[in-house]
């Protein structure tokens, strides 16, 4: 506890800090018994009526704290299994085995991790892993956040969202793994993304906000792990941010006038709804003036950094394929229709 | 015969370790609070505790059929399956790697020590792809390994050795402090990351400095 | 601005801020276009297909900042139309007439707003003036918070979701509004809650949060206002601070071994999901113990406080009936299966 | 023939009672922030804002075929259908009742306005079921209205018994400080709501400041 700030201290609807990851999967559990089941030690959730014969088995993994990512995205139409590492923390290689084995269909897996230096190395493990065990497994990175220059160096973002459900809906129709992998491949490609945090989360174990932001300032391109931006830039109107958000995502995703898109504002957990529909209201309009569609949208708190203020907005270049996938049936706990 | 490194004191080193590792595993996250995502303590904790009740569970190693080896390799797949993020493949890596080039044997001399801690640093840097001053654990590690190479080059005893690696090591932490992260989390803050201590860096002088804490007792009874 | 407490000072995604209620319902009109349509000035939200023949019409009101509540429940199966009102504000009694004038079918209307003043106010004028102009409508006032305890005077909070949902379900089935109204005061009726604040939330037009918590002090028995809660107590457990919340519903709604209830837990706008499942395993295993079977469940957030942190318990004594028409298709924003 | 308000002077009352509120409104919003749900100044000066723009377009009431029973009804419809919450339908209650009472006339002397108050406040206790030492608008309304009447009664001029009628709401204010609320959202604190003023009846006192101030002051000009 930050003793020194006590008015910044954050309070918790928490047990012991060391169980939070591991309650908080116990009440996933008993929120959706129709559709999860949930193992511990390792833990990994799986959808409950796996594995399914002659579908590619998908699996993500990522740490907590960034609910419903990836937990929420378990069911048909989307995840296998998604394993939580500890609060921003990727998991294990045993957690991706574990889960493996328990829903791994015949037709080969794919692996979905988001572009961390932990999520890549842990993944790059299990693949080994997996592979000496036989498994035929392949793996997809998400590296859509435009706040890094170097796409090799970018994190994963929003677009995590959209290759779940867009390859799950790939695998649920029963194409092959080279075919839900490019798909997971191409919507990962034709993805970016850029965020804002206006006020810092807090992680149980450190019981206190990871930093402290200056009164007027806001921290500008931030990704979903609690952590300061890349800019600390001065406090300005929510339309004002939005640009700030969208400028750099259409500097590396140029979009031409009649292309359809995919629009994403996630809330990072502490923004209310309110407050993302501000956002997403300009988002359109500046699309919109550009001469693209915002063909799809999704508004809410769907990739989250714990209790975060700020949001992330996230830019998917669309084909009819895509358009296709996305529209198909999915039942998880985020995401149902 | 020169000194020699024992399985037990390769087991006091690492039971040091988880005992400095809880100390300071405050220290750590709030390094990596400033530059990273405030988990670095938590994690290394997780993972040095998984390790200690194995070691505990296990009694004498040598008991337990293990060579250094063997140990080694036992430590890096604990490593590897409870710590996570960025630094349990990496310290999984150091420790894999290090069991490949450490010998079939009970014990290991101050030449051994130091290849099989460039083994495994060699697989920290196959594995995380970073170079010297990118602001990670080879910071640390790097001059550590050069330092106990070129101890054991001269014919110090492993004391002496471990020192000179541990003092290494702490200079090369400090130097990370004005560096620009190029690797790991830290790398997305660009120019802000400067100014401030690598946490995986601290936990890997932390790892050198049990080291050469263990390493220097002689004999002491579990 | 809360100028002598600049760290306290809430930062937000807005513009003017007596421009959020009117931007975030464009927002929410572009994010659901195929479901909502919405009205400006009077302010209603309306559903794209109505008015409908031969249904029941239904209109809810309350202010805004409870999002999704009432705006994201309006589609098939739940309302015809919401009226939102300004920041905490009961909607007008010409908002109600002007979503009546829209959306009211053939078979009469039923207004839903929660017990406080200004809701039942503002209700009573509407329906006079509706009355007048030959409209056949009732009302149900949802009363369910027992951190009041005089039940004349408890105000409305999780409950009017369910009252919602079920009597858009019966709506919708065609039954007539005396026995949609009915369902509707069944279901508040039979339902109970209570809230907890962690963390004030910030009027976008106060600028700061609402109130200040001690460094080691939550309050117990918060509305959905923003306003302090009942009593103030020591920040404790997430289970024992369940318990200090399922108590005394259960004191007032004793619910027997046997008896089938819906738990919910609704997150008040700032407190991530990770937290509302650590909460929801402990009701979980509470009302199991007590032999009450948690026959359905909703986990989220359904109705805020802002940004507040903290949570609200409801419970609902369920018959057949209201699980079937809980189980009914509904296609809204906020709530869709 | 004794003193008589004119519909001009009703106007510039509410024009200056908007101006009022607009001054308060952060104040109004802040005591409703302390037991309420901070939102009473802004409920307000939305209300007062749509009744300034309509008092504005209108020009001399007269010409607009006004009496004060339509006056105070226009004055009514508007506050209702634009303040909200609970405060738009009280305030709106005390102008439709205040209208009822009031004489299809242009002007009104004291003691028709001492009754056409009286009415507008039998209209608040009727819609929101308060009684005095609720702590609500009633606590400053009622005291304020009886010493009106009273100066009516023992024939006093316009000035004098607005005057009296504007100490005793202010009063009738403070007084609100060490009640428990019962109705409203402030009662939902019960006893913590003891030690704070009821914003409403801060609206309430300065709706009858500004009439005291309107009324007082003879045929200046718009
Ligand atoms: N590619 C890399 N190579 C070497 N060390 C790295 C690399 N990436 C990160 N690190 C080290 O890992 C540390 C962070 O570890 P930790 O916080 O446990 O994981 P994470 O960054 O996944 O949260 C950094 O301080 C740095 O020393
Ligand atoms: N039943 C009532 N009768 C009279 N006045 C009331 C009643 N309920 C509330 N009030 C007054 O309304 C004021 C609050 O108004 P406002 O904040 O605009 O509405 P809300 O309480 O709906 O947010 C209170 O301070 C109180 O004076
Ligand atoms: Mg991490
Ligand atoms: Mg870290
Ligand atoms: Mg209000
Ligand atoms: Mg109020």
């Amino acid at each position: 506890m930050n003793t020194a700030h006590p008015a910044l201290m954050q309070k918790k609807l928490i047990n012991d800090p060391h169980d939070v990851v591991r309650q908080s999967l116990e009440g996933l559990a008993l929120s959706h018994p129709h559709l999860l089941d949930v193992h511990y030690d390792p833990h990994f959730v799986r959808r409950i009526d796996g594995p399914i014969k002659g579908k590619v088995t998908l699996i993500s993994g990522s740490g907590s704290g960034h609910e419903p990512l990836n937990t929420g995205y378990v069911g048909q139409g989307m995840l296998d299994a998604a394993c939580p590492g500890a609060i921003f923390t990727s998991p294990t290689p045993d957690q991706y085995l574990s889960a493996l084995d328990a829903v791994c269909g015949d037709q080969g897996a794919l692996f979905i991790t988001k572009n961390y230096a932990g999520g890549v190395l842990n993944i790059g493990m299990a693949m080994e892993m997996a592979q000496e065990q036989g498994y035929i497994v392949e793996s997809v990175l998400v590296n859509d956040d435009v706040a890094i220059d170097d796409p090799k160096n970018r994190r994963g973002m929003g677009a995590t969202v959209l290759v779940e459900k867009m390859a799950g809906a790939a695998a649920e129709e029963g194409r092959p793994l080279n075919a839900v992998t490019a798909i997971a491949r191409q919507v990962a490609a034709q993805s970016r993304s850029m965020g804002v945090g206006l006020r810092s989360g807090a992680s149980p174990l450190l019981g206190h906000p990871t930093f402290e932001t200056r009164p007027d300032m806001i921290e500008l391109g931030v990704g979903i792990h609690g952590e300061r931006g890349r800019y600390e830039i001065p406090l300005t109107s929510a339309d004002r941010i939005t640009e700030m958000l969208l400028n750099p995502i259409l500097d590396d995703l140029p979009l031409q006038p009649g292309d359809r898109v995919l629009a994403m504002v996630s809330g990072l957990g502490g923004t209310p709804l309110q407050e993302l529909y501000i956002v997403f209201r300009h988002l359109h309009h500046l699309l919109e003036a550009r001469g693209v569609t915002v063909e799809r949208r999704l508004v809410g708190d769907y990739i989250t950094s714990l209790d975060m203020a700020g949001c992330a907005i996230t830019i998917l270049r669309l084909t009819p394929e895509l358009i296709r996938l996305w529209d198909a049936s999915v039942r998880t706990p985020a995401l149902w229709w | 015969m020169s000194q020699q490194i024992t399985l037990a004191q390769l087991k006091r080193w690492l039971l040091r370790y988880a005992d400095r590792i809880d100390q300071e595993a405050s220290y750590l996250t709030e390094l990596d609070a400033a530059i990273g995502d405030a988990d670095h303590g938590v994690n290394m904790q997780q993972g040095m505790h998984k390790l200690r009740q194995r070691l505990l569970n296990m009694g004498d190693p040598n008991d337990a059929g293990l060579d250094v080896s063997g140990f080694l390799r036992m430590t890096a797949m604990t490593l590897i399956s409870s710590i996570g993020g960025a630094a349990g493949p990496l310290y999984g890596s150091f420790f894999l790697h290090a069991a490949r080039t450490a010998p079939h044997a009970a014990t290991v001399d101050v030449t051994e020590l130091a290849d099989l801690f460039r083994s495994g640093l060699t697989g920290v840097r196959q594995r995380g792809k970073a170079r010297p001053d990118d602001k990670t654990m080879i910071d640390a590690l790097e001059p550590a390994v050069a330092a106990l190479e070129q101890a054991a080059a001269t014919g110090a005893e492993i004391p002496e050795a471990m020192a000179a690696a541990c003092h290494a090591a702490e200079q090369g932490m400090l130097h990370t402090i004005g560096l620009e992260a190029r690797k790991g989390r830290a790398s997305y803050l660009g120019p802000r990351s400067i100014g401030h201590q690598d946490p995986g860096a601290t936990s890997a002088y932390l790892l050198i400095q049990t080291a050469a804490e263990a390493f220097s007792e002689n004999g002491v009874p579990e």
